[in-house]
């Protein structure tokens, strides 16, 4: 049997003109990694949105994973949501647990 | 109205039907009906973007090409300077014309002026379509003229947000590494890349790429096209509900406006008749992907459902199918 | 058989080594043997996509011109109300066809039927360049034809779903929703859309856009059909165990038939000869991307496994290598 | 520290011809919001596919992502299975935190 | 209401050119399906990387998802782990509920 | 120095300046430039993927054709012969050469060397253009011989690595199909299915399709170009820190050796001028597709950053913009 250590993973949809900002905040917090996918379309309060046919990065949004200490989560969504609190974004943490603790 | 009026008159409908029936211009109208009857075509985001950089491409080289004929010339520096002083000044006129005739917020104002003083460079492209298939010719340099027009605008959009709107534009985002990205935005790059690229090879650089650069241009402006309708249409949709009388006729007053002051600057440049009908268009067009970029972040509060819709729904198809040859015969009238 | 037949045969058997001997052809077999032997050979999702509305671009544009040169003809109406006439018919013929020889679920069979009545504009597309090779020419307005063939065999086929298998396909599902959505489908509003585009500009419009969608045409076919190929070998991995002998005959057998019958109705239309080959092709071709997503609407309980091998698996490589010059051949004989 | 809220975090593997199905039933539900992430390939007991080199819809899925409140989840999950049950997909229901309880 | 059962969310970002003897170690461990959802680019420990550009598989991760048995779950991960150990990667573990339990 | 080789040495400086300054190097640099300067200028993975395959389907396809105008002759197999032997000999000196100069581990020294025995197709195409813009011509069987030279290289450096790190290249990884998933990798199926069909249809079949595999070639190429610069780029920001000045210089030394070492191999083949170019470059250029994906399964313990970095970091843009004229050189001397 493989150990598995508790951790948070933390998932923000945020629009991709601000992806680059929030990649900083994660970093500035500390996270050991993160991974981007990209997302389709969508709707939120604000309407619906589709990436189809988008020249440009306005108007898209992506999904940033990280997944993080439980001791630092809370460090790690503070510096999101300074970030996130101005944009177009949504933030949900949950629990993992992981393989490799040394890793995180 | 005396008889050379007249004729510029039925010369205008004239290019202005012409233009209306081009295959560029109806692709656009299929794309925003497909979107409006909830039609499913799409094309694919890597597939926009790709089309993006290669008109960029081609427009870049293609435009190097001509400056490597005629070698930096004092016109280039003039017109440059003209186009920087428009891309400054348009944003400030549009926010307070905005401000004026409706209850827009400060901070929506001064995102809307920001795109109309940049430019749109499929505005430009189809311009240059236009006047090719009339037989004219333009300078190549406008190509950089077109690029150096994108940026000020933000640096004078983000002016006015922080003087009227404070809250909204406050002093925490610092302006520099802003004004880097946007010039260092992949269009730009690509843009201006391909411009010093076709500068330094010339015409001998340009024949062995032609058959990709030059012969599938116009087809695949047809595709792109589609796509800014089927983008715009799906604009159209949702940012409708947002929009009042005043911002809609806003949105086709203010490039005209952009295009009499663009008109009165051109005898400073010593353009030609065609260079003249690019710089004007490039005056009168508004930005769609760079500005909206840079206002989710310079601005997040300005909502792009109103800044998009007005630039990419309204403006943009008046321009095309209007707009260009209006221009063309206002820069007419500035060289004679 | 007599000398004409004879030499007919002879000439039969020609086309057909021609045929499969074709870059278009052979990359098909190319993409085949890749998926087959488990090559990690792919295309892009979002090329494939574009690839698929590029064809369709260019065909309509195409089919629009060659209208343009004729005008609206009475020919036009009568092989239109002759195609909407097969693709309600050959649903049902292929229907209890697939029903006596096999054992397929009644809800299979509707769903299989649905895809032999509607069309595939790539058989389409690889009939016309046969014929171009061979100095024919065809009426431009089977491209609308093709277009208006898509839709009824889906509405044939429900009416089959819900007579022979009322569990599968109960009234739930309000059949209009279903099919706007397929009218409004991508691929048919740029078929539809580039056609009218063409018909109002014309030879002048397609001049300055040819490089793209004339001359490039056969390549991207080439490229299109690689990954047809792939596509089709990955099915045929995979479905190759839910099908059985009688399945695959019908899946040679229908189109031949179809084949016939459209052959019959030719003498109707006033078609050329190139023209009636064209359109028995249509007839003869099964769809395998507009109908088999109408199907996992409408028909859920029908298995993807089943209708598209059949299709796409089958079908299609038989009418690409032996199906075209067949039918060429037999439309010969009709417009004697 | 930022205050975080329980939700539900639905995430739901749907053939794509079926999606605007699956979000008309979202939107029936009262969801507040979902975002649409693109699938690769897959396996399941219906066998193996991929949406590679597809021109259209059918064989391919995609994942519909949605965060709701606890106290609609049920009825969300009820709505979503009304439309999958004929369909081709499989449906989760994770538990979550977010900030920005007002966002759902 | 819909019957809801627990399983476990598998989550696994790998290493493209891994993919396939990871889905082979999958389906030797049981799982009764799993889907593929490309990433965009991410930050590691080994640095960042992004899939823009790429020609090839080198330099790039893609996600695998699968929900499996809580049974299962510990053989699953074990067969996960044993291909991952050499390879460029991150797993975590989740709690989910799903209907139709007789899909998994 | 006597005169011929002081002409030489100006001819090849001339050479050198003419490739330098090419509309696809210069693409190269903008990609590279962009890049190093943070540029969000990129090219989507699908585009990206697509134009790899382009270029293969499109050297596949003529060079099948130049085959099929010559027919088999013993040329090909004896250049194929010393294609094979030379990419099993590369790995082996490089790897002892690396262990000489460096004190990188065995299992990194072993990855690297399998990338300088393997080949790059890009740095193949682009002799092959510099090639063309000259006036020479080569035998199109050197495409077949590129494919070939793609695996034997991983074959050596499995066999160093169990021998000289064998805790990280343990027996546990069979190497059947290892090969086997190499063999049938994407871009070689297209290569070799591509040549194979240019045979079958000969000119005839290239001429249809010659618009879109033959006139676009070049301008794609620079957009490919422009691609491999930027992730080039993005890899020298990030790898630049795992190098060190001797890894560094192997990049450089290395191909000039392999390239002695083709040069000497070159009377065997009875090449052409322009067919011994070719060969030596092929031996001189380093895989930067193929080879890291076959290596992150059979040595996952070497690191990326290194054999990436050196490969399509340092020796693809050396070989870009002095080696081929190098070569080329170096080759005019073994056909005298
Ligand atoms: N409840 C939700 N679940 C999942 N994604 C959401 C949700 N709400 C919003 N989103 C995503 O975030 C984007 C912006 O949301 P909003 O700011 O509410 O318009 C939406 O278009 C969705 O892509
Ligand atoms: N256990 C699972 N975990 C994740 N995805 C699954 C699972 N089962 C099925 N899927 C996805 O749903 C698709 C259809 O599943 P099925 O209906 O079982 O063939 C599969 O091809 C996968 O993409
Ligand atoms: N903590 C994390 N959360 C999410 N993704 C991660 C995390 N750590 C690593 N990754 C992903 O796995 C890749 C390889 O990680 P590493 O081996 O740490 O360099 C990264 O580039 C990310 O895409
Ligand atoms: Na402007
Ligand atoms: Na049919
Ligand atoms: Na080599």
């Amino acid at each position: 049997m493989v150990d598995m250590h508790p951790k948070k993973r933390v998932e923000i949809v945020v629009e991709a003109p601000a992806l680059h900002r929030l990649t900083d905040a994660l970093d500035r917090a500390g996270v050991t990694g993160y991974t981007i996918v990209p997302a389709l379309a969508g709707r939120g309060r604000g309407g619906s949105w589709s990436g189809e046919g988008l020249a440009g990065d306005a108007g898209r949004m992506v999904i940033v994973v990280s997944i993080v200490d439980a001791a630092r989560a809370d460090a790690v969504v503070s510096g999101v949501y300074a970030v996130l609190a101005r944009q177009i974004g949504v933030v949900s943490v949950s629990d993992v647990a992981v393989i490799r603790a040394d890793h995180f | 109205m005396d008889a050379g009026a007249d004729s510029t008159m039925a010369g205008f409908l004239e290019l202005a039907a012409q233009n209306i029936l081009s295959p560029v211009v109806l692709f656009f109208v299929l794309g925003v009906a497909a979107a409006l009857a909830r039609s499913d075509l799409s094309i694919p985001e890597a597939i926009a973007k790709t089309l993006a950089l290669y008109l960029m491409m081609s427009i870049g080289f293609k435009g190097g090409v001509e400056v490597a004929k005629t070698g930096l010339t004092a016109q280039m520096l003039k017109t440059g300077a003209a186009g920087i002083v428009l891309s400054f000044l348009i944003p400030v006129l549009g926010f307070h014309l905005l401000r004026l005739v409706s209850r827009l917020p400060a901070v929506d104002a001064a995102a809307v002026a920001a795109h109309y003083g940049s430019i749109s460079i499929v505005t430009f492209v189809a311009a240059t379509e236009a006047l090719r298939g009339q037989g004219f010719t333009f300078e190549g340099h406008l190509v950089a003229v077109a690029a150096i027009m994108e940026t000020p605008a933000i640096l004078s959009a983000l002016v006015l947000a922080r003087r009227y709107a404070p809250s909204a534009a406050d002093a925490r985002e610092p302006i520099g590494p802003l004004l880097r990205e946007i010039g260092l935005n992949g269009s730009v790059v690509m843009l201006l890349g391909s411009f010093a690229i076709g500068w330094i090879t010339g015409p001998k650089g340009l024949e062995p790429v032609a058959p990709f650069l030059v012969d599938l241009f116009r087809g695949v402006l047809c595709l792109f096209l589609l796509d800014m309708g089927l983008v715009a249409g799906r604009g159209m949709r949702a940012g409708w509900k947002d929009l009042s009388a005043a911002t809609l006729g806003f949105a086709i007053a203010m490039p005209v406006v952009s295009a009499l002051l663009a008109a009165a600057l051109v005898p400073l440049t010593g353009l030609s008749a065609g260079g003249a009908a690019i710089f004007v268009t490039l005056a009168a067009s508004a930005s769609y992907i760079a500005v909206p970029a840079a206002m989710r972040i310079a601005l997040p509060e300005a909502r792009p459902s109103i800044y998009l819709t007005l630039s990419l729904g309204i403006t943009f198809p008046f321009n095309l199918a209007f707009g260009i040859p209006l221009y063309q015969a206002l820069a007419a009238f500035t060289v004679r």
